[in-house]
């Protein structure tokens, strides 16, 4: 990573001892991301991570911001989860409105707020109500959050949650909500897809970091695991498809923080994360299926997160990205 | 052979549908606990007949279609009978009717912490006492583990040059001094099955409970194992299946028409179609008992294969509709199909070792 | 269905391996000439018995197995003699006679230059003219089109709303003024066979040349594809196998072991045995006359795909070795299966429109 | 390619229009790379791009030198070939050898000279003569070859040569060689791992020209053609694909010119060209089929250069590459 310079590094070091000294995934889905944990993020400065220092945020660099998600995704992809939620969803809706001084509570862990991004159909009345069923949304007990009706509009709490169970972000709290709320519009556009394209890269700092995190377990496991008289990792089709997989896992790094077209990134990203954290998973034999290792979760998130994020719409916007450029040839 | 069967399919097919709702599913997806009244519900309807295994191999199918957590549960307490029907003694072939009628749950230990799929070099031991065996060992993610009556289990009685000489297979009763069975929890999928990590600690079986002979047990194993894959390939089939039928159902309900989908149509549903082909193909050579081992193993490994590549498919043309519980159920449930009885990667050694000999 | 026929499937293996010797292959291959000599060979020995579709596809599978240029050359001669089967009227019947003794070599000509699988909106026509027909347009990558004595093609003979309404077939006899062909030549693979390019300049039919009636050449051809196909899957599974052999030959010949190259050979040999039950399925189905259109693609589009994959495998496990005419000559001919009668794009059409239709 | 300075758009633009005016491969593939031909890329400074100059060579830095690889390549992955087996194999064999004295004639084009790349075993005697055969050989037709036996070794012209007709890179010439030749030792170590190893960004950067070519080719014919009543560009399926291999094209060029770790580069580039390749062809249906289309060959071009570059060996040592070095992570 030549490409970052000391500061990032240092930066980069101070995630990971936070990460390992405060971080125990396995409590984190079980529990969710409690007030504890939110408070320590709040005082690290990584739930404002991109929040200005008005509001009490880290005002960061996208390079910064990137390093963040990428090293927590690898310890927990459930509080990158809710890092991105806030930072690159979150903010980008609210800021410049009348909604933007929540932002100060949001970075301090105080509350909690939400996107929702399924293509649910609501109904606004003149009394500034909304109804309707938002299903499946991450973090439903919330403060707010922002729906993408025609316009941009922010539904106000207290919302009726039908809390559900569910295997990815476990982290977070996850379920359905009956509207019946008050709302504000905050935008009179639609910015769903402006706010999730100008978020490609930092989805490819998740996915970069659950991607390592993934590919770190199986690695570790080749070395230390024995089977019919070896190591794992002297079995040659497990060796070269891990080594192959560690080469994409430092081709992502490379050209997320040299900056490559965020679409090519982004791309790369999703077509390589759901494999190699399924393999990493395979790796493990048995073991693998058991939450106790560690790695069964990096599969769940990067399934989860590409069903997300990624389908023919994103393919599409690739595309139509590709077909305006200018070749670079002839 | 087994267009014969649609009737029976249809009838198996009715009781998944009728029994196996989501909200059941879900349920014992969630509470990773055993459904043992539907297992009840499935014996009293006669749903698993272990004479004719072409109609065992529907079941499974149709079950895991609609869930494979309820469908592996209710249809694995018969696992490692194969052993006793095709190596026991007329007492032990007389105890399989308990197990049949659903009196006795049954299950296999063969799988040890440090071992996976390598067999040969199991590590607990039956050390011969006069006439008793004394048992020792962990046997690890045994189905029905915590659950099980009765296990058939692989221990070494001898140590010998070839390692897998000196192993031998025993009826072990679960309610016997020394056994011990810790229930595993947070499994990514299948989880209304039961799986264990065994402990035995000197536990006195007699010599009635060896299965066949002394030392033939790494054989009779294998030969099970030999079975029992065609099995995983239609456990794995029909999920297949039922992440397909998730995705039409979606695509027609909401009218889906995009070229890119309907080329995920067409190479998901020619997958299912090819598994489905190894499947019956290699079934029907070992049901007329003519096995080819490379055919099931190529059937298990595949459809295996298809099962994980559908259910993920599933949730990537789903999309942020996936996110729900009864899809992305599907998915988590799939993986273990390239994972148990003898991994992918396993199954490949054996296809090439086939190939490669019988030329 | 097809076990039965393996003395003839050894009949024509032998035939192959004796006149498709590598010298023999790779002669026709850099001379890009049609193999006419083989064709009578084969004809004398009656190796194509058109009246038994299943050993039709079994010389072809075994014929492609040796060397797919020789291989389709001269299984190729027969090209189109579906249409007349099904469609033609007695005397048209009694004119495939010439072809199945090879007096005569037989062509297709539905694809334009700019229509590739667009077979709707061809642009040739055939204008009514008092009682003959009119014939102009173009024709590309027609095989046999500069050697055929005979051709079938597809022409436009009224516009109605729906393109494909106003099509018709007609047996078009080469000799005539105002037909010309040009051999197509610098292909990638399948040399020995003959492509041509063909211009049809005020050709005068008479309304016996027509097959069928007016208006159902479209009909008419797609039934002929849903054939067809079937034959280019045995094309298709005859090169994968033959890439196979490759490998396994390189493989125990140089003693190799490794488990990296024994994945490759389980993961080929699985695709293979898959593309074949795909294979034979659809072929069982269609030659009892019960047709399932969506295996048939399944299978075609599963078998082109193999021979691509199974033929640079054999490139990459030979490695440098590879480098010999014999082996890079099986890739090159590989990637056509992905091509002709319908790319592997609208083979995919086809399955899920099916698929969607059909449940 | 923001990695690249003034001086480097400076080189590619006249590589480019060099390869537009003189490179018609078509011709070439019927006729071999000729005199003419070799007169042409010796005053450009190509054939001796990194052969110093007090012989006649170019001595570019390795950027410029990929960037002569690269846009040749997309021409002529032929010509490209010729030009890496001189600068990338056979010079690293002579320099500081008594025979660097003959870069002189191959940086001028006067010689070709080439390398045995077959695992060939040769008899050697005591009276410096080397006996056996050589197959398949690219310029058989040299002044003088480098063997690798338990030595690197040189044996001389006059050869044996059978000539063969070959489907890869058919502008050089290729065939069978009857040994029968006086021989030197130049180097008393095998050295071929070590000068492949050493060419791999050289290899990478001919795979990108070649992949390159290849989807620019498909591209431009998907904005052109049209079935069933609509551009090929606007199926999504190609379309997409077609976008998805150009996202992979630029990660290419992106890792290659900032000069990730050469390991990495070689095996995406090998895992991605013979796909694209393929696709390319694809993308022409039945024209893709002919020599006219210019397309097939860079999928034989393809095949070729992995089946001669890339295999087990090479999957070995970027798993003990992977292996050996420190993970990024814990």
């Amino acid at each position: 990573m030549s490409n970052l310079d000391e500061e990032n590094n240092i930066l980069i070091d101070t995630v990971r001892e936070f990460c390992e000294k405060n971080i125990d995934e396995k409590k984190i889905e079980e529990e969710k991301i409690g007030k504890n944990m939110n408070s320590l993020l709040a005082s690290q400065g990584f739930l404002g991570a991109k929040i200005g220092d008005k509001y009490g945020g880290s005002a960061l660099d996208d390079t910064s911001y990137h390093i963040i998600l990428e090293e927590i995704s690898k310890y927990s992809p459930s509080i990158a989860m809710k890092i991105f939620m806030i930072n690159s969803l979150y903010m980008p809706a609210v800021i410049n409105t009348e909604y933007e001084s929540i932002l100060s509570d949001v970075s301090s862990g105080k509350v909690n707020v939400s996107v929702d991004f399924m293509n649910d159909k609501y109904s606004l009345d003149y009394n500034s109500n909304v109804s309707g069923i938002i299903k499946n949304i991450l973090n439903p007990d919330s403060k707010n959050i922002v729906l993408f009706d025609k316009k941009t509009i922010i539904a106000e709490s207290p919302f009726k949650i039908n809390e559900k169970d569910f295997m990815g972000f476990k982290g977070l709290k996850f379920g359905d909500i009956e509207l019946d709320n008050k709302y504000n519009v905050v935008d009179d556009k639609n910015r769903k897809e402006d706010i999730i394209l100008n978020s490609y890269n930092d989805l490819s700092a998740i996915a970069l970091g659950i991607i390592s995190g993934a590919i770190n377990k199986a690695m570790e496991y080749s070395k230390v695991r024995t089977t019919f008289g070896a190591y794992l990792k002297n079995y040659e089709p497990l060796a070269f498809k891990l080594s192959e997989m560690h080469s994409k896992e430092n081709i992502l790094r490379s050209i997320l923080y040299n900056n490559l077209d965020k679409y090519y990134t982004f791309n790369f990203a999703m077509d390589s994360i759901v494999e190699i954290a399924r393999f990493s998973v395979n790796i493990h034999g048995g073991y693998g299926y058991f939450k106790d290792f560690g790695v069964e979760k990096f599969y769940r998130d990067a399934v989860i997160l590409k069903s997300i994020f990624y389908g023919n719409e994103q393919l599409r916007q690739l595309s139509n990205h590709v077909y305006s450029e200018k070749l670079n040839f002839i | 052979m087994f267009e014969e069967y649609n009737d029976y399919r249809k009838t198996i097919r009715d009781f998944a549908l009728k029994e196996f709702t989501d909200g059941v599913a879900a349920k014992y997806d969630r509470d990773e606990e055993y459904p043992d009244d539907l297992r009840k519900k499935s014996l009293s309807l006669g749903i698993i007949d272990m004479q004719n295994p072409a109609k065992i191999l529907i079941a499974i199918e149709e079950l895991c279609r609609i869930d494979a957590g309820l469908g592996i549960s209710v249809t694995t307490p018969y696992f490692g009978a194969e052993v006793l029907m095709l190596f026991g003694n007329d007492e032990q072939r007389e105890f399989l009717n308990d197990v049949y009628s659903g009196k006795y749950i049954l299950g296999l230990g063969v799988t040890e912490p440090s071992g996976g799929s390598d067999v040969a070099h199991i590590k607990t031991t039956a050390t011969k006492k006069g006439d008793k065996y004394i048992l020792n060992g962990s046997k690890m993610f045994i189905t029905n583990g915590a659950i099980a009556d009765y296990l058939v289990v692989l221990a070494r009685t001898s140590n010998e040059e070839k390692p897998h000489h000196g192993l031998s297979t025993f009826l072990l009763n679960t309610k016997l001094n020394g056994f011990k069975a810790n229930k595993l929890e947070g499994k990514l999928g299948v989880r209304a099955t039961n799986t264990a990590e065994l402990t035995f600690n000197n536990i006195e079986l007699s010599k009635d409970d060896l299965i066949g002979e002394e030392g033939k047990g790494f054989y009779y194993i294998m030969t099970f194992f030999n079975i029992s894959r065609i099995y995983v390939a239609a456990q794995a089939l029909g999920i297949a299946e039922g992440a397909f039928d998730k995705i039409l159902n979606y695509v027609k309900s909401n009218e889906i028409k995009d070229e890119n989908t309907m080329f995920g149509i067409a190479d998901i549903s020619t997958r299912i179609e090819a598994s489905k082909e190894l499947t019956y193909n290699a079934a029907s050579y070992l049901f007329k008992f003519e096995p080819r081992p490379q055919l099931t193993s190529m059937a298990k490994a595949y459809a295996g294969e298809t099962a994980v590549y559908s259910s993920e498919k599933a949730m990537e043309i789903l999309g942020v509709n996936s996110l729900n519980e009864n899809v992305e159920r599907i998915f988590r449930n799939a993986k273990i199909m390239e994972i148990w009885e003898g991994t992918s990667d396993v199954e490949k050694l054996i296809i090439s070792r086939f190939i490669l000999k019988g030329e």
